[in-house]
């Protein structure tokens, strides 16, 4: 469904991706891993169309995905959770996750979404008159994900999720992860909370200084010395 | 680089209800009203009569609440644009000319120019966004504020090239004094007072409770995260700028009856808006209508407190000390 | 006594401890590596110690001289200079004045500095891009100007964030070769932040290992990369279940 | 991405620096420049004195702003001090304007430092500078229109001398001194921006204003060398103040302090390029001519512009359109951007 080829992009003078190949399938969860600067993020935001890569192509679901504006990408369904999770401080929960129907604010039973959104998320429930920037860091990534839920993903790309959550409460963001991977979402995870994410992946990729150095299933990875090597130097 | 996560990750905070008002500051609301208490109480000490003073109270409310409404248009076109917009008063000044044209030259009662000033300055700041100004969005914070300089010179310099510097003026029909609180008051300034309030309560609404008005208000809040729900953030901006420009466009038409028009009106209304804004704190819609009432009280309480000066004055000394002790605004929320 | 001491540096924003309770000694002349993963509080500790931010509590002390909380001119004055993670060169100049500027900051003659940064940018490897402007440069080129400008100050201690990242293994060789010969040939000591692993078992004499704001531990390279925190605040916790 | 550096290009000779270029041309400008009112008609030559005016007072804005990166929107406010210390000093206390014009310098100065320690001391930036910049202004307007010290809104207007005299800068209307001195003036201020900026100081406002963290991580006191940025300028644009007086023998203070002041001090900076040497004098060369060509196309107009026979405002209505088209077009400014077109070269 996600095909990228060849894709190389970085800021202004400063190149960052060289010449990355990967592919996301229907119903798996993918996860890129990598040290921290190896260029994971970049690659989430040339995806999503925050970045225009330098070369390379990129495909959605059959279709050309390089240059279309990020907006017009969510609506074909690639929908990204960014790392600092850019949810709208000032507005609150229910807010945050109406505004997840932006694009399908004329279909009749979207709000319905918002239901299978709470029974995911009990806790935003809970929560859903409050503000987005007094919630716990657990919560405003559960909120992010909400979110684009809401969107109707066709795949979803995570960038790290667990960071500044304590291990728990990692498990429980991964744990709907998995649901949502059953309800038939395909996710990229991007993580560097190495272990975790590979026992979670049906397949996996390591980054390192840009470019694709592993690949393979996740359990595969999981066990592998070479990742270690990736993350520690050893 | 490695971002900060909003917040700690605690999960034994309560759920506190949030509505609007219960997150307004109120300390500071309460200390900037005991300083309108106190310069009451001084030009009272300064002028002996209760009468000078009650008058300059409603009328710096009346006025206040006009200058409330160009604010939110300026602060709603920062908040969301990040642009500082020199050319808002001149805006204002066209709406200005407009009514007069429709009055004066059409015979139309002055508050029904509105139906048409409205819609029509809603479509040139819609022009201006996305022919002028989308050009530099992203663009250095100088490069913005050099194009609204120019398209505010083009616009004033325009009204005075096609009418002349003559000043003009629009009278209401039936206009007469009108005794409130043991203050007199045009009938004229009043209607503007709750015109304005009016259309203040009607942007309210707009940004609160529709889901438009959410969307310019997500984008106010993170564009990079409205872009990733499927917002065209350009066609937010473009209408944002519109809605900016007819609250000039809207403040012009009510306070055509009060003003000798000229193509100068604009830039005093434009210094005014500014120091609204960052009295209200940049952004801050509510804070701008709270800011205009303060800047109107402050305009006429200082007439009294500092007499033979400019009331004017008086609103750059209160600016000058909110910018640099609290540029954040009055009302802005604390932190950050 | 040490050269540059840390105690008890802690910094709080809106709530999170980002910087907790961190203490730690650099002697004269030897290299410390700080690590830890995303979000550990490194730049912070850093900008914490460089001056750009107050901290909340803790001391830092340079040479027997309390330097908490002294705007970051007065600690670069006082002979410790820094390198930011995302390069910053001045933009409008071209490498050699941004030298230039760095050699002036430090005090030496209008007539001399230009001549004095010449010497700088070639020491640095830098000679190819002396003369061409910032915009453009390749990352490596930026790095190394980055170091550059800081060595110009003549600085006692040098604070390195990141130096390495976004280099591709093959730039990053000789960037290692230079920091060693700072220590040998110059005596400059060095606390540099660093995520590649190989350069800090290369290069450091101790490793800091920052964990949620906070030491988890501090020893030899092979000490701490054979320690099972260090590996399991890297690679994450295995679940339990 | 090339991997090793290259030691080919290792011992390379020093470029040379600008500045005594600058300089150079700056003494052939002198030089060319000095005998022009024996070309011009009283006409052109006022025409040519606006343009030096224009150009001093650009230059004192592009080093605040330019090469200082402090944006100010209220210049007027130098500019009035210059104008009213020398208007006050010779009205009242019967003072050469000489002297005034070295007193207005050092108040504007004075001014500009505590505008400057207050606003950065409280670290205001972009906008909010501006806004402060803008704010002092107008402050002076509304206080020098209300205060009896400096005659209320009447201004001064400078008394007529029965005779030319250099003491008292006042010469025969179309008397080429004015040139001199106006000529004189800009050269001085093309000197002090060329010299500050090769200065340490100077280097030291760039690298600031390039980035204030980076410079204050390399032990330069960012906001000390940001606030004599400021005092410099201010100086400079004190002196327009006084030529302005002198020539034109009037001033109020709508004129003195009013922001169209500070924005005739902007636009030629700006047309002609930011954070140039050359910019704003380029920026005067193209903005002084046209309020005359405006006025005289609107003396005579063409009959499609019959209505609007004998109005004000289009020289102004065109500022705003080149400046507008500049920013979205050539936002480096005329000189800025023929500059990029030889060095590509």
């Amino acid at each position: 469904m996600l095909e990228v080829k060849g894709l190389s992009a970085g800021y202004h003078h400063l190149q960052i991706l060289h010449e990355l190949d990967l592919e996301v399938h229907e119903g798996e969860i993918v996860a890129l891993v990598g040290a921290n600067g190896a260029g994971k993020t970049t690659t989430l935001k040339t995806l999503s169309g925050l970045v225009r890569p330098t070369a390379g192509s990129i495909t959605f679901g059959g279709d050309q995905a390089v240059g279309v504006r990020p907006s017009e990408l969510v609506a074909r369904g690639l929908v990204q959770v960014p790392e600092g999770r850019a949810l709208f401080g000032p507005l609150t929960v229910e807010e945050n996750l109406r505004m997840g129907l932006w694009t399908r604010r004329k279909e009749a039973r979207a709000s319905a979404d918002l239901e299978e959104v709470f029974e995911l998320f009990p806790i935003l429930l809970e929560r859903r008159k409050q503000l987005a920037e007094t919630l716990s860091g657990g919560q405003q990534q559960m909120l992010a994900i909400g979110r684009a839920l809401m969107t109707r993903p066709k795949l979803l790309m995570l960038d790290e999720p667990s960071t500044g959550l304590s291990p728990k409460l990692t498990w429980t963001v991964l744990d709907a992860v998995k649901t949502i991977r059953d309800r038939g979402v395909a996710v990229l995870l991007v993580e560097q909370n190495a272990a975790q994410a590979l026992n979670l992946a049906d397949r996996a990729y390591v980054l390192e200084s840009g470019s694709i150095v592993l690949s393979g299933t996740g359990k595969e990875l999981a066990t592998d010395e070479r990742v270690r090597k990736a993350y520690l130097g050893l | 680089m490695t971002s900060q996560p909003m917040v700690a990750d605690q999960e034994t905070r309560t759920p506190t209800p949030s509505a609007w008002w219960a997150r307004l500051p109120w300390l500071r609301i309460g200390i900037v009203l005991a300083a309108v208490v106190a310069a009451i109480v001084l030009a009272y000490l300064r002028s002996g009569s209760t009468v000078v003073v009650t008058q300059a109270v409603v009328t710096g409310i009346l006025i206040g609440g006009v200058y409330g409404l160009v604010a939110m248009g300026l602060t709603l076109i920062f908040g969301v644009l990040d642009i500082v917009n020199f050319a808002h008063g001149s805006f204002l000044a066209i709406a200005l000319f407009l009514s007069y044209y429709l009055v004066a030259g059409m015979g139309m009662h002055p508050y029904l120019a509105l139906l048409i000033v409205l819609p029509a300055m809603f479509l040139l700041g819609a022009l201006v966004q996305r022919f002028v100004l989308a050009g530099a969005m992203g663009k250095p914070l100088e490069n913005q504020l050099l194009i609204t300089l120019g398209i505010s010179l083009v616009i004033e310099n325009s009204l005075l090239l096609f009418f002349g510097a003559n000043p003009r003026s629009v009278s209401l029909p039936g206009d007469q004094g009108v005794a409130i609180l043991g203050a007199v008051a045009e009938l004229s300034r009043i209607l503007a007072f709750v015109g304005a309030l009016v259309l203040a309560g009607l942007l309210f609404l707009l940004l609160r409770r529709t889901s438009l008005g959410t969307a310019i208000r997500a984008v106010a809040a993170n564009d990079a995260g409205a872009q990733m729900v499927g917002i065209d953030t350009r066609w937010i901006y473009m209408l944002t700028f519109a809605i900016g420009t007819a609250c000039a466009g809207a403040a012009g038409v009510l306070v055509a009856p009060l003003v000798t028009i000229e193509p100068v009106t604009g830039a005093l209304f434009n210094i005014i808006a500014f120091v609204v804004v960052v009295l209200g704190g940049m952004g801050n819609v509510v804070g701008a209508l709270l800011g205009g009432l303060v800047v109107g009280l402050a305009e006429q309480l200082g007439a009294l407190l500092l007499p033979g000066q400019s009331p004017l004055l008086v609103v750059f000394i209160v600016f000058v000390l909110v910018l640099l002790l609290r540029p954040q605004g009055l009302f802005g929320r604390s932190g950050s | 006594m040490s050269l540059l001491t840390v105690e008890g540096l802690s910094k709080s924003f809106k709530g999170l401890r980002a910087v907790d309770d961190v203490s730690f000694e650099v002697e004269q002349g030897a290299i410390l590596g700080i690590i830890g993963p995303n979000g550990a509080g490194k730049t912070t500790a850093f900008n914490l110690i460089a001056g750009a931010i107050k901290p909340d509590a803790g001391t830092v002390t340079l040479d027997g001289k309390d330097i908490t909380g002294h705007p970051p001119h007065k600690i670069a004055a006082a002979g410790m200079a820094r390198t930011f993670q995302l390069m910053r060169p001045f933009y409008s100049m071209d490498v050699l004045q941004n030298v230039t500027v760095a050699v002036l900051a430090g005090g030496a003659s209008e007539k001399s500095a230009r001549d004095q940064a010449a010497g700088i940018i070639e020491r640095i490897g830098l000679s190819q891009w002396r003369d061409s402007p910032t915009e453009g440069l390749p990352t490596a080129a930026l790095k190394r100007l980055e170091l550059a400008r800081a060595l110009a100050i003549k600085p006692r201690v040098l604070l390195l964030d990141e130096v390495l990242a976004g280099l591709v293994p093959a730039e990053r060789e000789p960037v290692l070769g230079l920091l060693e010969e700072l220590r040998t040939q110059d005596g400059v000591t060095l606390v540099f932040v660093e995520h590649i692993m190989a350069a800090v078992m290369r290069l450091s004499d101790s490793v800091l290992v920052l964990n949620l704001g906070q030491v988890l531990t501090q020893g030899s390279p092979q000490e701490v990369t054979s320690d099972p925190r260090v590996i399991e605040a890297y690679l994450g916790e295995e679940p339990s279940a | 991405m090339t991997t090793t550096t290259q030691p080919a290009a290792a011992t390379k000779a020093l470029p040379k620096l600008p500045w005594s270029r600058h300089l150079l041309v700056t003494a052939v400008l002198a030089v060319v420049l000095i005998p022009l009112p024996m070309l011009l008609d009283p006409a052109a030559e006022a025409v040519a004195i606006r343009v030096l005016l224009f150009a001093i007072m650009s230059i004192s804005w592009n080093i605040m702003s330019g090469f200082g990166g402090l944006f100010s929107f209220g210049h007027a406010a130098f500019f009035g001090i210059g104008a009213y210390s020398t208007a006050w000093l010779q009205v009242e206390k019967g003072v050469s304007p000489w002297i005034g014009m070295a007193v207005g310098v050092v108040i504007a100065a004075l001014f500009a430092l505590v505008m400057g320690v207050l606003a950065l001391r409280y670290k205001l930036k972009g906008a909010y500078f501006a806004l402060v910049t803008l704010a002092f202004a107008e402050m002076l307007r509304l206080w020098a229109t209300n205060s009896d010290l400096v005659n209320r809104a009447v201004g001064y207007h400078v008394p007529l001398r029965p005779e030319e005299s250099w003491w008292w800068m006042q010469f025969a209307p179309d008397s080429a001194n004015y040139f001199f001195i106006a000529l004189g003036l800009m050269i001085l201020g093309l000197l002090v921006s060329i010299l500050f900026l090769r200065s340490r100081a100077g280097q030291f406002a760039l690298a600031a204003r390039d980035d204030d963290e980076a410079s204050a991580a390399l032990g330069i006191p960012v906001v000390r060398y940001k606030v004599l940025t400021m005092m410099v300028s201010a100086a400079l644009m004190a002196t327009a103040g006084t030529l302005y007086l002198q020539y034109y023998l009037f001033i109020d203070p709508d004129l003195a302090f009013g922001s169209a002041m500070s924005i005739q001090a902007i636009l030629p900076a700006v047309i002609g390029g930011v954070a140039t040497i050359w910019g704003p004098v380029i920026g005067a060369v193209v903005l002084g001519p046209l309020t005359d060509i405006t006025a005289t196309l609107l003396r005579n107009p063409p009959p499609f512009l019959d209505f609007l026979a004998g109005r004000g405002g289009l020289d102004v209505v065109v500022y705003g359109i080149l400046l507008v088209i500049i920013i979205l077009v050539l936002p480096k400014g005329i000189y800025g951007a023929l500059r990029d077109r030889w060095s590509r070269r």
